[in-house]
């Protein structure tokens, strides 16, 4: 009928290949939301907890060290930035250590998953299972373009598409279908293939031993249904480094706290606020410049909120500070907890001693990350933020009581000494992390391994070509 | 009755009959197919996405999809008269008929506007949801002939953002892209996908 | 001018007096307003946490017999319920005892201050300390009429007015002046006067003595500021009977909590709410049926919101519940206080050993207190709500480490028995409360005194008479 006929109004300039990884080819056709995804690339916003400075949380708050001794975490952390560095900002990372080549390094290839719309192709290419297994170095030259257009559009009908197996994966294990999403359910959906928490599972049945990507969404998204998965499986992420617990890391559930939010509630997404319309020379178009709506109130918030700029960027403001005085508050306890449950260990407590504080630990750090790894829940819904980061507070009351206990009953009957965290490198110092040597690493990956991997990826690259539109069409 | 089945069929022992049915057959038939091809049912229903059935509409669509009103209102609210259900399906009825053979001898304009009895409809539901607000004393006081305005002018004289934005035209949305729920043929799995997770090993 | 003279539509029945207590009498001018006020009589709606039906707190919620053990709302703790009541209630309940004349009974005078338009009446006729000054009893036969049309509004303009001296006195110790208060200001201000935090002040300058009602608002109105004032004045409302924690009552902070709202924030009115327009027989007036707006979401929240009612109560339900779960938590913590306290003394603890702990268990009620107390409070602010909950959580935190590390050293290094709290009657003996006598003394004082003060009310009203307005006017 007419209106596929009349699909594109647009000339386009060039043809798009199925999962074309080269954001330029794309922009040639739309360059409009191209030249705004190029903005992401801006540095100069920073806003009371967010923006798009380069933040090193590690520094900003030293507490962080302790928590996630033993986990890559403690090495680097900083907070999102725009989406044109994704690449370049998992090179630079400590956490990906410095690989030497092929097999070595301490991070898996899932790694990459989020990172760019070479994944898609490469998956394409290689097959699912075959892209999360090996190495992250294994992939380097495979992966070089930032995130974009390939990872939310189908290069035929430019529609919104979901190209990470795990977010479709995840809705098939809720019983749900993926299809049938609404269009506005779309827009937030294809962010929910990255904004999410996520786990490496190496007992997925076929693929064994793979560390393959999956979202822990069978029991529900809550705190407690999460939770309840790993306790139920076992799970753990990592060994903490002085309290012994098994413990969780929550990443970014970003979607899944978004979704308690009366936003969501209304039906708001996240292309709402995080892309909402512009015009520019009489033509109004999606805003590619995925950023802090807070730098542009007017074009996002104000389409809903007739108050004042200054107004809505407080109430952001507000709720993110009174997360924030009960996160640190929890963070505090946190530190404690690591600390003298350390010293049990080190009076000699027995495992059994110490079984039920650890999982104390586990559930009140798993309670604190999941408010706190999403910057945005805070104000996506900050209801629900408190709840949890209050049910954090009372498993630490709990644990903290059964370490004075047992700290009584080992014969230390006091506070026990809190190490000095006043600085980034003392708290880092303390959980013996060999920061010159982790750094050097990465400098000889960046002199040597990086620019061959670039140099091969521009070599393949070459060959695509780019298929110009005959003008007559 | 029996003068319709008359003038309709012809007799029994005809042997036109058959001929007949099988017309009658393929008329329905194609009347059906003609239905589902422009997705006639969907013009019975509320939904937003009936009227992005047809591409000119898209630009409204996705401009409202951007607006404040799109948590409120959908289309007919606004363009179609809500003060009785006759009336609202007459003119729903009248008003798809136009928009149908203008679109269909493609005559569709570059900027449209309302006519003026959709103006009317379009004013009446402004003031159906905002009469509180429209009757508002405290707007007498401070905006000059606010009470005249509301009376005489059209609200989104003043008001010209609600709900497609300053910037109208069907090209005037950029690359504007049909939202995907009117077009079921399409999923948001890409095939490759779908047979990557599919695949059995 | 047209105008001013069109400003009464109604055809006034009878001259109204200042400070008329009467509600019929100004029931006779304003039929509409007074058949709606009439209303709050209604006892047949309950939602999750509220409405107008008669609720036993200490029944719903055994813990608080405990957390409040020595202190009168431990005996006796209702939901509060329509207007119309406000007298009967103050009547029934155990807290005022069952006095047998003049000079009797637990309670002071003030006591009286949010019930009644007697109370400006009364407080014109004798003075505002003295009105203050004496025992509940004593003033029994003047107050009689439950809350109504005096308490808010001038006789002559029908304007709002603020006919309570300790909300004027707070202003002025703000440094604001009420006066300068916007209409929609006012459409709060009048709730103001009752539904807020308070305490008697024994020390007012001038008025020693004298249980003077005063709004603790001097260096602000959040829970720590609170807080502050009254740890700077060493003020205290009660001594805990089993932890002899030097205790805070929080009562009802509703306008205070409100006040950090979203809903304040845009401008929202209590009235909004709970006193929606209506319409019938084609006038539209204010609805005085002043309710849970819960009971009639079409006409308050259905004014702002298009979502279905059932939509918008289960947004409601949905911040109570996550509230009540923190809150829960919270009151489980400060029992275990209370008992470990009291254990703590058992064991030979010293006043000094117990300091700490005993500030860090005022510290924690007051802050739950704050956050329970008025009833509204998980809906009308829950950032603020569940913020103030998270510090209450955090303070027994330290509270309770103390406690073991103490417990201890006494040579008790193992939980704490905790008392049966199964049953309100159980809770109640726990603490040591003779129901029995309570009750007796009530009926007593129903008996004997209470028909004797009506009678005399009665008299006193019977010499006010009704001036009919001649109808040529
Ligand atoms: C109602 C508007 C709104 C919606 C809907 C919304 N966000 Fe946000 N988001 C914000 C605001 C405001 C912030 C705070 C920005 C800041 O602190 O500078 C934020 C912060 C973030 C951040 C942190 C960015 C930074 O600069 O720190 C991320 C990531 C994010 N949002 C992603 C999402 C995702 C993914 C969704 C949907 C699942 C979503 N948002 C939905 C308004 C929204
Ligand atoms: C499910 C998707 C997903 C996976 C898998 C994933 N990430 Fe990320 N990553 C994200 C998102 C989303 C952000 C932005 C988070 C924020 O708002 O700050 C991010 C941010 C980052 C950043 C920049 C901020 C920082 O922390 O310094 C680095 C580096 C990074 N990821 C490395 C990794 C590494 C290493 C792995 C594998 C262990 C990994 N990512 C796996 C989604 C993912
Ligand atoms: C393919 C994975 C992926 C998808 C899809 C994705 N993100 Fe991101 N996002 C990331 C990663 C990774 C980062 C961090 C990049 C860095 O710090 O290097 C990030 C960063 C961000 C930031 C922080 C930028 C800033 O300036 O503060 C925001 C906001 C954000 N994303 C929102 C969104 C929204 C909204 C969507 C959907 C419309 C979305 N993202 C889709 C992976 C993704
Ligand atoms: C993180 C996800 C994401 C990425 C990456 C992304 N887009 Fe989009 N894009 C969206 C969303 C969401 C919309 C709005 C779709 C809608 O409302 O129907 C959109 C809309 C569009 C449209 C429709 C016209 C318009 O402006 O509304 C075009 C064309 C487009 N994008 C092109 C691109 C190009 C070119 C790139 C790469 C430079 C790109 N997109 C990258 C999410 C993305
Ligand atoms: C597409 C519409 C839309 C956009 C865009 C939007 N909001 Fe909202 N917002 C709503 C709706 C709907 C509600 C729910 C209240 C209601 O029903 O009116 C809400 C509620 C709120 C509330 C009260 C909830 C709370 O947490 O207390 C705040 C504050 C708020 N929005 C701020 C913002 C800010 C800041 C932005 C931009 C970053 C924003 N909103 C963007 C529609 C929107
Ligand atoms: C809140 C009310 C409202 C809603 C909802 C609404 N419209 Fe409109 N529409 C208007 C108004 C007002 C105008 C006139 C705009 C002008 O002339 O500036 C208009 C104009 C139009 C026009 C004429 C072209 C133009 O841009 O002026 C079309 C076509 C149209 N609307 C279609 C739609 C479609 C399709 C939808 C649903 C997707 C829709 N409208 C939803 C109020 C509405
Ligand atoms: C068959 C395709 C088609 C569909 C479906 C359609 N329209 Fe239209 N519409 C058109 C065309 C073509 C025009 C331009 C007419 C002109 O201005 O000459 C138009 C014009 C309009 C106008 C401006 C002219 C007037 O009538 O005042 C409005 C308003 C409008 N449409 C609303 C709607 C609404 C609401 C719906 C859904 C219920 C809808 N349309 C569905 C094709 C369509
Ligand atoms: C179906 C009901 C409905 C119709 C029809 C409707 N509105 Fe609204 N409108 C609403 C609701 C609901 C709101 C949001 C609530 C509020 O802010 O009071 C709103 C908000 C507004 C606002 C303030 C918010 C903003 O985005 O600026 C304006 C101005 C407005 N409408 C004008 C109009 C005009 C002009 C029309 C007719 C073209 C119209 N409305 C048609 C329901 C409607
Ligand atoms: C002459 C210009 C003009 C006309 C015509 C007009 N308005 Fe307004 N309207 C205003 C101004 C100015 C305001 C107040 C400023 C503001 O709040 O944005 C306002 C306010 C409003 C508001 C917002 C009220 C609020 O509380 O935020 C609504 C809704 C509204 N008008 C609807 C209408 C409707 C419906 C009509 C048509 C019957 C109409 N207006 C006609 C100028 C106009
Ligand atoms: C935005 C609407 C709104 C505003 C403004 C508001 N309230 Fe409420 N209030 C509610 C709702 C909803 C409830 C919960 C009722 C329930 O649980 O049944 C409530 C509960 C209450 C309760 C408990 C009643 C009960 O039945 O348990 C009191 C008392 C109260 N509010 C007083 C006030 C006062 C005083 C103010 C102003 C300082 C105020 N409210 C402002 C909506 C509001
Ligand atoms: C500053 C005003 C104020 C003062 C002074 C005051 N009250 Fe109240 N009282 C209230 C308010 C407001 C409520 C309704 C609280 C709610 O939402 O449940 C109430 C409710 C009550 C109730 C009914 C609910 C219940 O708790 O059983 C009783 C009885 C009562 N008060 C007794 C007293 C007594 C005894 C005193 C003196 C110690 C007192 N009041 C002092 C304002 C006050
Ligand atoms: C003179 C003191 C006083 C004033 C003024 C006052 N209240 Fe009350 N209010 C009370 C008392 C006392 C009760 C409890 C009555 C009882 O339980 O016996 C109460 C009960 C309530 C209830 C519970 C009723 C129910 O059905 O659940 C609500 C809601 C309420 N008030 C709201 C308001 C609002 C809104 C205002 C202002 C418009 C207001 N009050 C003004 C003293 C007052
Ligand atoms: C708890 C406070 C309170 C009490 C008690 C109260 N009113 Fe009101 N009254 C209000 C508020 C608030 C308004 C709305 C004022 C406004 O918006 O200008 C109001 C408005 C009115 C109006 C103005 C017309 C209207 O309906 O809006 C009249 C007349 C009135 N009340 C009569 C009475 C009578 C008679 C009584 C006793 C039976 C009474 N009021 C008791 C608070 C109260
Ligand atoms: C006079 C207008 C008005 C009334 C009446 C009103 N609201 Fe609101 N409500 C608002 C405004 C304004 C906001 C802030 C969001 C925004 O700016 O759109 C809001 C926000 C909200 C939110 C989001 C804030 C949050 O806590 O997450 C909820 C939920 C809500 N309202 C429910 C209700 C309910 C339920 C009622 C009735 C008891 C009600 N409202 C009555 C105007 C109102
Ligand atoms: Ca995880
Ligand atoms: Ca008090």
């Amino acid at each position: 009928n007419r209106k596929n006929e009349a699909k594109y109004k647009y000339v386009p300039q060039v043809e798009i290949n199925e999962n074309e990884p080269r954001n330029e080819e794309w922009g040639k056709n739309f360059p409009a939301e191209y030249q705004s995804f190029l903005q992401t690339e801006q540095g100069d916003f920073a806003s009371f907890q967010g923006g798009n400075a380069m933040r090193d949380m590690l520094e900003e708050d030293t507490r962080l060290a302790v928590l996630w001794a033993g986990y890559g975490f403690s090495k680097d952390y900083n907070q999102g930035r725009g989406h044109q560095y994704a690449v370049e900002d998992i090179h630079n990372s400590l956490r990906t250590g410095g690989p030497k080549g092929n097999g070595d390094g301490p991070m898996p290839a899932t790694c990459w998953t989020c990172k760019s719309p070479d994944v898609p192709r490469l998956m394409n290419e290689i097959g699912i299972a075959e892209f999360y297994s090996g190495k992250w170095a294994d992939k380097g030259e495979e992966i070089v373009n930032p995130i974009g257009c390939a990872d939310c559009h189908d290069s035929k009908t430019m529609k919104l598409t979901i190209t990470r197996p795990a977010l479709v994966e995840a809705f098939e294990v809720m019983g749900k279908d993926i299809n049938k999403a609404t269009h506005q359910e779309m827009r937030s959906l294809v962010c929910a293939q990255c904004h999410v928490e996520y786990y490496f599972n190496k007992n997925t049945p076929g693929k064994e031993g793979v560390p393959y990507l999956t979202f822990p969404w069978k029991d529900g998204m809550s705190v407690e249904a999460m939770e309840k998965y790993y306790d139920d499986m076992n799970f753990k992420d990592w060994t903490h480094k002085l309290s012994k617990a098994p413990m969780l890391k929550a990443q970014h559930p970003g979607y899944e706290t978004y979704l308690t939010g009366v936003h969501a509630d209304r039906g708001v997404s996240c292309a709402d606020c995080h892309m909402p319309y512009k015009s520019e020379g009489g033509q109004k178009f999606t805003d590619h410049h995925i950023q802090s709506p807070l730098n542009n109130v007017a074009n996002s918030c104000q389409v809903c909120h007739r108050e004042e700029a200054e107004k809505l960027r407080s109430n952001v403001y507000e709720r993110q500070q009174k997360a924030a005085e009960s996160r640190l508050k929890l963070e505090d306890a946190l530190v404690k907890m690591h600390v003298e449950a350390k010293k049990c260990w080190d009076l000699g407590a027995t495992e059994e001693q110490m079984k039920d504080i650890l999982m104390d630990i586990r559930h009140a750090q798993w309670r604190w990350d999941y408010a706190a790894a999403a910057h945005g829940a805070s104000f996506h819904s900050p209801v629900e933020t408190a709840r949890v980061l209050a049910s954090g507070l009372d498993k630490a009351t709990e644990g903290r009581v059964k370490l004075a206990r047992l700290l009584a009953d080992l014969g230390h009957n006091k506070p026990v000494e809190m190490p000095d965290l006043s600085s980034k490198e003392k708290a880092q110092e303390y959980i013996g992390l060999d920061m010159e040597k982790l750094t050097k690493e990465k400098e000889e990956f960046k002199e040597n391994l990086l620019p061959k991997w670039l140099e091969a990826a521009k070599k393949r690259e070459a060959t695509y070509g780019s298929k110009q539109v005959s003008a007559a069409q | 009755m029996n003068l319709k089945k008359k003038e309709i069929l012809p007799n029994k022992g005809s042997r036109w009959r058959p001929v007949a049915v099988v017309m009658i057959a393929s008329l329905v038939g194609l009347g059906f197919f003609m239905a589902k091809e422009a997705s006639l049912v969907s013009y019975m229903s509320n939904k937003p996405e009936a009227c992005v059935n047809c591409h000119v509409m898209t630009p409204m669509y996705n401009s409202w999809m951007h607006s404040s009103h799109r948590e409120y209102a959908n289309c007919n609210d606004c363009h179609v008269p809500h003060d009785n259900t006759f009336n609202k399906y007459y003119f729903k009825a009248k008003d798809g008929l136009f928009h149908a053979s203008i679109f269909t001898a493609r005559m569709e304009p570059e900027v449209m506007f309302m006519r003026e009895a959709s103006q009317e409809v379009v004013q009446n539901n402004c003031i159906r949801c905002h009469v509180q607000q429209v009757t508002q004393t405290k707007y007498d006081g401070w905006i000059d002939d606010h009470k005249a305005n509301r009376t005489e002018r059209k609200c989104w004289e003043c008001h010209q953002e609600i709900p497609h934005g300053t910037v109208h035209g069907i090209s005037t949305i950029r690359n504007n892209i049909a939202p995907i729920p009117t077009d079921t043929l399409t999923t948001v799995i890409p095939k490759w996908l779908d047979n990557r997770i599919n695949k059995k090993n």
